[in-house]
């Protein structure tokens, strides 16, 4: 029996819709008085990041005081660290204690947003333990990434633009991890697809970039139908229940306890999933619509850390942790070893790494391997392991987001504005200490090596998938884990060992030139605009060569390396800790239903005034078994692996397993000390074929590579990137041309023949039946007295025959 | 027979001279008019436009006092066969103001053509005199007499411009084939006569009423409606009116489109609603056709005209079908509406085509030319005139508010109060009409407006003051009532003529 | 019915106070043409003026009431009254005629097309008010009939002389397509008074009588005002004049079009065919339903296929009035409620996006999307306040267009009185899929001309030392001018405004389609 | 049985009448048979008035009577008119205006 626990509030939770309000309110300035402010309106952004930021931190506080007093009142010592495994199923889960925790009640606000056919619905606040996280994980990175950006983008043309869309962009992501219901998470999501489209586009001089923004957006587009739709299926699935319950389909809350009630229809619960997904998989770039996120790295490097680490591309995964109810439920994610989100998952992991392999820009490497994290995520989620894969976003921001801002950094200082490791990378690291540091800090973290944070994330996930029963998936999350340590081996190899080419050597390439003068012939404003970020030369001398970036860059760096290896004991089983559970994870406790539907109405902060209260029997858990008549529950109640290192070693082999054989391949490939030709490492250069009977050695490197990788990893991977160029993105590109030749068809041959030609048809139709009308008018009276008898005549017989 | 006539006492009638007053003062008129035409010098022929106008509006000075003392039984007068009811009222007064309007119009063109003058004027007054009868006639006689009293005059005036073969032919079209529809109808009145042994048209009703029609009968209204189609220009028997008001004098077109159109309308309702209305299987399906004839031949052939006269004159023609086209359904209980709504938009119709008229004749003084494209540019120097045009072809397109569109409303409505599938069909063809009908007159509108002036001619257009009084009457008339039709709904209530049925 | 007869001088004032301006500019020569534009926008001002004290007298908690209520005699032969009165669901429509007539006038005073004239042309926009507002106050069927008839005119001449090349086959077009409507709709209204033996033509005698009609009877007549509607939305198959009126049109016409004029349909469904008609709406809606998601691909479709940047915005209209027309056919509260918001944001973008138009086509001569590029580097805010007009107008949440595009496609999920669910469903998802197609189409346009460099040929003013006068195409381009922000920022704000929060529209008329709904379902057995 | 003969006497009339319209090119010819139909409408209307017993008939037919002269008096007018114009009295010639 439990007693009513009282849960804590407080003013940072209370008012938490500020988090992102004020970033919206800082874009508001930017856009109408930026220029004229002497930083250019990112002080406005930086000080409206860095406000949110303090606002999300007391929150979290708050959060974390919440969730403790109420498992003090359940009884429960909340840290004690023992689950309930409700189900005896799969033989590593073990009956864990009889207390269980009690749900802790989300902050929920709502005010009166709109009114249709007498339901209002709402905007306001849902604030729970995944939203605190990524509240506080936004607002943070945002801020880095905008103060690394003072100094990347300073002196562009559209500097006040550019904070302005990313202040915006974070006011979207924020809106949608607090949004207490789907046209307001709709609302986000779309906010932040055009900012991307903004922001990707943000050199849009260049067709390349303005197609690559365009390309975003319409991808990320197609997967918003299924988002307009899977919503629509799910309000109409919900409305009822929730309107029962004193709140309307459109609620998240209302939503997840619909689809825990066991009331919904499968087949609603099925397809709303399936269309909240086919959404998830465009933002998240899942496979097959993954094509989009490698071309976005054509906006600005810090905006690609900040859309690939904590913002955008997690949007998806957050929409299936949000609503993981109703994908657990439709999707029966508890009861089955294979199911769709899992499967997307797992494909997008192999698919991505395999495509890291043959990237030499060092961006497009990261965004394949983005893509593939994204799928670990999804994997996570899809075999039931909401808390890791929750835990990889977490710790994938920091590290992704390191990586990223390394690779703006050496393009930055070191490489001169390239982005081409082959050509313009290699050894770097001595010039560029800080930058490799952190770098291969966040390596680490992203391989998965133990005691780095992706440790304990990624093999959580991989061990809750064995645990949960998909043992297939399993398996592809560790060759996943080897190809992710391999490729990023490689390009670690290839940025800051070996031997430095090209830019990072210090010389100042013709091609640099060429891909320049587009801009040059324009007048002086646009060009300096347009690249003034990558061109301020006058800022690091006359090609001083490569060197370390300024503290500006480096000090997000240094501290996102700290995280990336600090924040994975927040939740490593390894050291015995599990904060994040505890914060974060929603309990799958059945609450009573009162507790629910606010008397004081739907404006009435709703988690405030409801007490919750964990039920008797609630052992069953959630998710299991329908809730008992009276009760709700609002999230499934989850298995939870024990780690232990026996289990952890096969990925923990397999890891280090791909580094080796990563770098040994590289530097053998690549980095041959005694090859002569190390400053032609273009390999395509034709005094190779001269040279080849010289370098005996080098031959056999080139063996190696051909045979191993060409012959294995080439046909594969170029395969993949073959399919995913032609095909794929094939077929997104034959969709937009056969949109446009379709259109084109159909305007001229239905709209303008048809259905206007029938139109001018019956014009042409009166005015030729009044041309041959005409000769009738003869012009002669015998003709017309005939007329005139006859029509007479014709008429009287036809009425005498008619009457008589 | 004439023993039993002779052995009646011969015993005066009483005559109502209030009753018949418009009637006298246009007889007194016409024969003032004469006597002074004879007098009057050449140059002082002016003169004798006002003095037919004052006439005209003298003539209608009883038509108003009638009105307003109303509410007396006249129709006791003449044995009920020339009756004075608000019916015929509300006509004469019509018939009387398109005379007055007319001359108006006719004024200088008389002068400058150096036609005739007194004749004219005596002839116009001679046919509205027939006009204003035919409105009272209740009789086939009285119908007869009054019909061709309108006519000989018009076939005359029609040929007025005796030195332009175009106005000679007009004038013989219109004759012969007048003459030939007027024995054709003879024809049809005589067995008429024969086959119910009576002349007036109640009496006809009553007989017509009992049993199914005879051949002969069928035959007679047949023939009946044939020669009153041919007066209001029905397809098939509207072949004279292009030719005819192509040719004859401009404001003498606007006459017989307007008046002499009004009086065969006129003649057609009194027949048909007095002594037809038994013979339902007749003549429905037949004006049935008429009706949907019309206005289809007539606006798909005006949409090939490029003279305007000949243009307006089709769109003459299938206005007449839209006028046509309740009669189809009158032996329903939508009876009366049918009948209002004939006679609304009759009265509407006038102000606006003789309004169309008075803008082709105040151009066609400075153009020389009666093609469409001679009125490029329109808009650019003579504003006034172009809105005024766009005014009165709206109008005739039936577009809100201006006039016409409740003409229109009440024809449709008619019909639809009727309610039958064929109502229904027609109603679906009229609104087609509609539509092909717009198609012509926004092309003179695109004329008026988007077109430049041909030649670069843009001198201002001056209007004489007649015409200007004729535009002011006809766009007052247009414009109020079609804002507040109900000035003119009122007298279309006419309890009288149907009050007589039954209805 | 309940009535609120209080102030009820205002609305016939605020329809007719522009005829007091067309009456003054009769007595001010043509030739000052500053004089003319001076009446027009003070009349327009002070019809606006009349309209804001309309909405500040309006109670807002009665929205489903009829205010201002006046039944006075008209044409009592027919039973046809003097009835007007202002609702919920007129009330956004009515203020807005007033405001985009105003803000048209305001974007007229230097940038009048090239037919010169100013005197016919803001007399003509004047009337146009008159009819525009009189449809939305207009409670008896024939003065409705009346109004609605009222703005063919004067849109006929305003397309027909400032339009552009093809303006007179357009014009014409566009009159005998609503002509044609018109007529049919007419036949209707008559059949459904007589049918239904209604005491007069008032709206609320009629959908009381409607409802009571035989079945068959309201499918006929929903047919005839079908059609009549459906041309002026305009629905698939009958949109082909709307892409010719919309590109020849001024672009005050143009704008007026779309903001104001097509809304005259689709509240016409929603005003008088449905309430009146519940069962013929009922047998229609699929009809309606079907042919409003292949308005939404072919509109798409259709715009893909556009070289022309103002044609390419006037398919849009045939797209987006689709998605209005899929909201009412679902006879949902949530459904109407989206169509109606729909029309307003409609209006707004796309007479937003018209003006755009206008502003380049004044610029650079052409609206030729190929030799169109770099307007961001040439004019940056034009080319912001494009895209910004592009992303409200692909239904962007937070801008108001998405408020008439999502709500109208949740509402096919499930639609009311038994509607085919399967049906709807479908139409749902391939309304659905018509967003992403905006998005292409206007993404599409909006990098093509927005993004990349400036074309050569009209890099004239820009380019350093080059002779003026060997490129005089460049000399007219400049940035947006301080009448077009005028004209243009309330747009912008109400786009925003309602986007952000769009409880101030629906607040209004959700009482008022809450009421209508439930009519209409007292009428389907 | 007089009467019907009478009666038939006037079709006969009359159609003749009307064939004579329909095929003289000749404008005085056609003028004479519209004086045909109009007394075949006499005969019809005096024989109804003997069948009826009626004085209308009679009344009828003298009005006719005078219509009729009127009618052939502007008839004759305008052939002269147009004799006078043109040399020719042929009624195919006359068809300046058509269409």
């Amino acid at each position: 029996m439990m007693l009513a626990a009282s849960a804590s509030t407080g003013w940072f939770l209370e008012n938490a819709f500020l988090i992102p309000l004020i970033p919206a309110i800082g874009f508001a300035i930017i856009i109408g008085f930026g220029r004229r402010l002497p930083k250019g309106g990112s002080e406005v952004g930086i000080a409206s990041m860095a406000l949110s930021l303090a606002i999300a931190i007391g929150a979290t506080v708050q959060w974390i005081q919440r969730v403790g007093s109420v498992d003090e009142g359940s009884g429960e010592h909340a840290l004690g660290g023992v689950f309930g495994f409700a189900r005896s199923v799969f033989p590593t889960a073990t009956e864990g204690g009889h207390g269980g925790e009690a749900y802790v009640e989300p902050v929920i606000r709502s005010w009166t947003w709109w009114q249709s056919g007498g339901l209002e619905f709402g905007l306001g606040q849902h604030i729970d333990g995944l939203a605190v996280m990524l509240l506080l994980l936004v607002a943070f990175i945002s801020l880095l990434v905008q103060i690394f950006s003072t100094e990347y983008v300073a002196g562009d043309r559209r500097y006040t633009h550019f904070f302005a869309a990313l202040t915006l962009f974070s006011a979207g992501m924020l809106v949608m991890v607090l949004a207490e219901n789907m046209i307001q998470l709709i609302l986000g999501w779309e906010i932040m697809g055009l900012c991307s489209f903004m922001l990707i586009g943000h050199w849009w001089e260049e067709e390349a970039n303005s197609r690559a923004a365009l390309k975003a957006f319409f991808t990320v587009r197609v997967g918003d139908m299924g988002l307009l739709v899977g919503t629509a299926v799910i309000f109409f699935g919900a409305n009822q229940w929730a309107v029962e319950n004193g709140s309307n389909g459109f609620s998240i809350q209302a939503i997840s306890g619909w689809a825990m009630s066991g009331e919904a229809s499968t087949s609603v619960l099925f397809w709303g999933a399936v269309a909240l997904f086919i959404a998830c998989i465009g933002k998240s770039g899942q496979f097959p619509l993954h094509t989009w996120l490698p071309d976005a790295m054509a906006g600005p490097t810090p905006v690609s850390s900040l859309l690939h680490s904590s913002t955008m591309v997690v949007a998806g995964v957050f929409l299936v942790a949000r609503l993981y109810p109703v994908f657990y439920t439709g999707f029966d994610i508890g009861g089955t070893n294979v199911n769709l989100i899992a499967v997307i998952g797992a494909i997008t992991i192999v698919i991505a790494a395999a495509l890291a392999f043959v990237q030499n820009d060092i961006k497009k490497v990261l965004a394949y391997s983005t893509v593939s994290q994204l799928g670990y995520m999804m994997l996570g989620l899809g075999v039931g392991a909401w808390l890791p894969a929750v835990f990889h976003i977490f710790t994938h921001a920091f590290f992704k987001c390191c990586l990223f801002l390394a690779a703006g950094s050496i393009s930055h200082s070191g490489s001169h504005h390239s982005f081409d490791m082959k050509k313009d990378m290699g050894g770097l690291w001595r010039k560029m200490p800080i930058t490799a540091g952190s770098w291969m800090i966040s390596t680490a973290a992203l391989c998965g090596v133990p005691f780095f944070s992706g440790f304990f994330s990624k093999d959580e996930i991989i061990d809750n998938a064995h645990n949960n029963g998909y043992t297939f998936f399993y398996y592809v999350g560790l060759v996943g884990a080897a190809m992710t340590a391999a490729y990023m081996t490689r390009a670690t190899y290839l940025t800051f060992f070996g031997t430095a080419r090209g830019a990072a050597a210090g010389e100042h390439h013709d091609e640099h030139e060429a891909h320049d003068t587009a801009a040059h012939h324009d007048d002086h404003d646009a060009d300096h605009g347009a690249h003034g970020a990558d061109h301020h030369d006058d800022h690091h001398g006359a090609h001083a060569g490569p060197h370390e970036s300024p503290w500006r860059i480096t000090a997000p760096l240094v501290i996102l390396a700290a995280l990336a290896i600090g924040s994975g004991y927040l939740n490593a089983p390894a050291v015995g800790t599990h904060y994040f559970t505890d914060w974060v994870e929603p309990r799958g406790a059945a609450v009573e239903l009162d507790g629910y539907a606010s008397d004081e109405g739907h404006s009435e902060a709703l988690g405030l005034a409801a007490l919750p209260r964990a039920e008797e029997g609630y052992s069953e858990g959630c998710g299991y078994t329908d809730p008992s008549p009276g009760t709700v529950c609002y999230a499934p109640k989850l298995n939870h692996a024990e780690f232990s290192w026996g289990k952890a070693a096969p990925s923990i082999i397999l890891v280090a397993f791909g580094i080796g054989i990563s770098a040994w391949l590289s530097l053998g490939v690549f980095g041959g000390r005694r090859n002569p030709f190390v400053g032609l490492t273009r390999r395509f250069a034709p005094a190779r074929w001269i040279h080849t009977l010289l370098v005996r050695k080098y031959f056999l490197d080139d063996l190696y590579e051909r045979v191993i990788v060409r012959s294995v990893a080439h046909p594969i991977s170029k395969a993949a990137y073959w399919v995913n160029q032609n095909i794929l993105d094939g077929v997104v590109n034959g969709v937009g041309k056969s949109g446009r030749s379709a259109g084109d068809w159909v305007y001229r041959n239905v709209d303008q023949r048809v259905v206007d030609g029938a139109v001018k048809a019956s014009g042409v139709v009166a005015s030729e039946s009044g041309h041959a009308l005409q000769p009738i008018q003869s012009g002669r009276v015998n003709q017309y007295g005939a007329l005139l008898f006859g029509a007479a005549t014709v008429g009287a017989i036809l009425l005498i025959l008619l009457n008589i | 027979m004439i023993t039993a006539l002779l052995a009646q006492a011969w015993q005066a009638p009483t005559i109502d001279w209030h009753a018949i007053a418009p009637e006298l003062v246009l007889v007194a008129g016409i024969n003032l008019v004469l006597f002074i035409d004879l007098w009057l010098d050449e140059s002082k022929k002016w003169a004798m436009a006002t003095l037919s106008g004052m006439v005209l509006l003298g003539a209608f000075v009883p038509v108003v006092t009638l009105a307003v003392v109303g509410g007396d039984v006249r129709d006791a007068i003449f044995d009920g066969r020339y009756m004075i009811d608000e019916y015929a009222l509300v006509l004469k007064g019509l018939f009387l103001l398109v005379g007055y309007v007319v001359v108006l119009m006719s004024q200088t063109e008389l002068e400058e053509g150096g036609y005739y003058q007194g004749e004219f004027y005596v002839l116009l007054l001679v046919s509205v005199l027939g006009m204003v009868m035919m409105a009272s006639s209740r009789d086939l006689l009285s119908v007869f007499v009054a019909l061709e009293l309108l006519s000989i005059p018009a076939y005359m005036m029609a040929a007025w411009r005796k030195r332009d073969p175009k106005s000679n032919e007009a004038g013989v079209k219109y004759y012969l084939l007048g003459v030939f529809a007027s024995g054709v109808l003879l024809y049809g009145m005589s067995l008429l006569y024969g086959t119910t042994g009576t002349t007036k048209l109640t009496e006809i009703g009553a007989a017509l009423a009992i049993g199914d029609p005879s051949v002969m009968q069928v035959l007679a209204v047949v023939l009946v409606i044939t020669g009153f189609a041919f007066k209001i220009s029905a397809v098939p028997f509207h072949t004279w009116a292009p030719d005819t008001y192509q040719g004859a004098p401009t404001p003498v077109t606007a006459f017989l489109s307007v008046a002499s159109k009004a009086a065969g309308f006129t003649a057609l309702l009194t027949v048909l609603y007095l002594g037809l209305y038994g013979a339902t299987g007749v003549h429905e399906p037949y004006i049935w056709v008429l009706a949907a004839l019309t206005m289809t031949i007539g606006n798909v052939v005006a949409l090939r005209q490029t003279n305007i006269v000949r243009m307006l004159a089709y769109s003459s023609v299938s206005q007449g079908g839209f006028i046509l086209m309740p009669l189809a359904v009158m032996a329903t209980d939508a009876a009366e509406s049918a009948l209002r709504a004939v006679v609304i938009y009759l009265l509407i119709y006038a102000f606006s085509n003789l309004g169309a008229f008075c803008v082709i004749m105040a151009v066609a003084r400075k153009t020389r030319s009666g093609e469409i494209s001679s009125f490029g540019g329109l808009m650019g120097y003579a504003p006034g005139l172009g809105v005024l045009m766009t005014v009165f072809l709206a109008s005739l397109a039936g577009i809100p508010p201006l006039g016409i569109w409740i003409a229109k409303l009440q024809s449709f409505r008619a019909l639809i109060d009727a309610g039958s599938t064929a109502a229904y069909a027609l109603a679906v063809i009229a609104a087609v009409n509609t539509v092909i009908a717009a198609a012509y007159y926004m092309r003179v509108l695109r004329q008026i407006w988007m077109a430049p002036a041909p030649d670069g001619d843009t001198s201002p257009v001056v209007v004489p003051p007649p015409i200007r009084l004729a535009l002011a009457i006809t766009a007052g008339g247009t414009v109020v009532l079609g804002i507040l039709p109900g000035l003119v709904l009122r007298f279309a209530d006419l309890p009288d003529l149907t009050g007589a049925l039954g209805f | 019915m309940q009535t609120l007869t209080n102030d009820n001088w205002l609305l016939t004032v605020g329809t007719f106070l522009p005829l007091v301006g067309v009456a003054l500019m009769m007595f001010v020569p043509a030739s000052d043409e500053r004089a003319h534009k001076q009446i027009g926008i003070v009349t327009s001002a002070a019809t606006l003026a009349v309209g804001i004290w309309t909405l500040l007298r309006f109670d807002f908690d009665q929205s489903e009431k009829l205010q201002f209520f006046v039944d006075s005699e008209w044409i009592t032969v027919i039973h046809s009254n003097y009835t007007i009165g202002l609702d919920g669901i007129s009330l956004p429509l009515y203020v807005l005629s007033m405001a985009v007539t105003l803000l048209v006038m305001i974007y007229t005073w230097d940038n009048m097309p090239d037919a010169g004239n100013p005197k016919s042309f803001i007399m003509l926009m004047l009337v146009l008010q008159v009819g525009m507002a009189g449809s939305f106050i207009a409670q008896d069927l024939i003065l409705f009939f009346v109004f609605f008839e009222v703005v063919l005119l004067p849109m006929y001449f305003m397309i027909g002389v400032w339009g552009g090349e093809d303006r007179q086959y357009a014009s014409l077009k566009f009159f005998l397509y609503t002509m044609f409507g018109s007529a049919l709709m007419l036949v209707a209204f008559l059949a459904l008074f007589f049918q239904t033996g209604a005491e007069s033509f008032s709206f609320h005698h009629l959908a009381e009588a409607g409802a009571l009609i035989d079945r068959d009877v309201q499918v006929w007549i929903f047919a005839g005002m079908f059609i009549g509607f459906a041309v002026k939305v305009p629905m698939f198959p009958f949109h082909t004049w709307l892409p010719d009126a919309h590109t020849q049109a001024p672009t005050q016409g143009s704008v007026i079009l779309a903001a104001i004029l097509l809304k005259l349909g689709t509240y016409g469904f929603v005003r008088i065919a449905i309430p009146m008609l519940p069962q013929g709406a009922k047998a229609w809606a699929p009809v309606i339903g079907i042919l409003a998601v292949i308005g939404i691909i072919y509109g798409a479709l259709g715009c893909l296929a556009q070289t022309d940047m103002k044609r390419l915005i006037a398919f849009s209209s045939v797209a987006h009035m689709g998605f209005v027309m899929l909201g009412i056919s679902t006879l949902t509260e949530f459904g109407i409620n989206a169509a109606l918001f729909g029309m307003v944001a409609h209006g707004l973008i796309t007479g937003m996006l018209f003006f755009l138009a206008g502003s380049v086509k004044h610029r650079y001569h052409t609206l030729e999307i190929n030799r169109l590029s770099g307007m961001l580097i040439q004019m940056p805010r034009l080319g912001w306040i494009l895209g910004f007009a592009a992303m409200a107008s692909l239904g962007l949440p937070g801008l108001a267009g998405f408020w008439g595009e999502f709500p109208a496609i949740l509402s096919a999920y499930n639609p009311n009185f038994g509607l085919d669910v399967t049906l709807y469903r479908t139409l749902m998802v391939i309304a659905a899929l018509g967003t992403v197609l905006a998005a292409a189409y206007l993404l599409w346009l909006y990098q093509r001309t927005a993004f990349g460099r400036p074309n050569p040929e009209f890099a004239g003013t820009h380019s350093v030392g080059a002779a003026a006068a060997d490129d005089h195409h460049g000399a007219d381009i400049h940035d947006v001018t301080p009448i077009e922000w005028i004209a243009w920022t309330p747009f912008l704000i109400a786009i925003v405004v309602f986007g952000v929060y769009p409880q101030l529209m629906f607040g209004v008329m959700d009482p008022a389609v809450t009421a209508l709904v439930e009519r209409v379902g007292a009428g389907i057995p | 049985m007089y009467a019907a003969n009478f009666l038939l006497l006037g079709a006969v009339l009359f159609s003749i009448g009307v064939f004579g319209v329909i095929a003289r090119r000749n404008a005085v010819m056609v003028l004479m048979s519209i004086e045909l139909i109009l007394n075949a409408v006499n005969i019809n209307l005096i024989a109804f008035a003997l069948m009826n017993d009626s004085a209308e008939g009679h009344v009828f037919a003298l009005y006719v009577i005078a219509v009729a002269a009127a009618e052939v008096g502007v008839g004759l007018a305008m052939v002269l008119m147009i004799y006078r114009n043109r040399r020719s009295i042929a009624l195919d010639e006359l068809s300046e205006m058509r269409g």
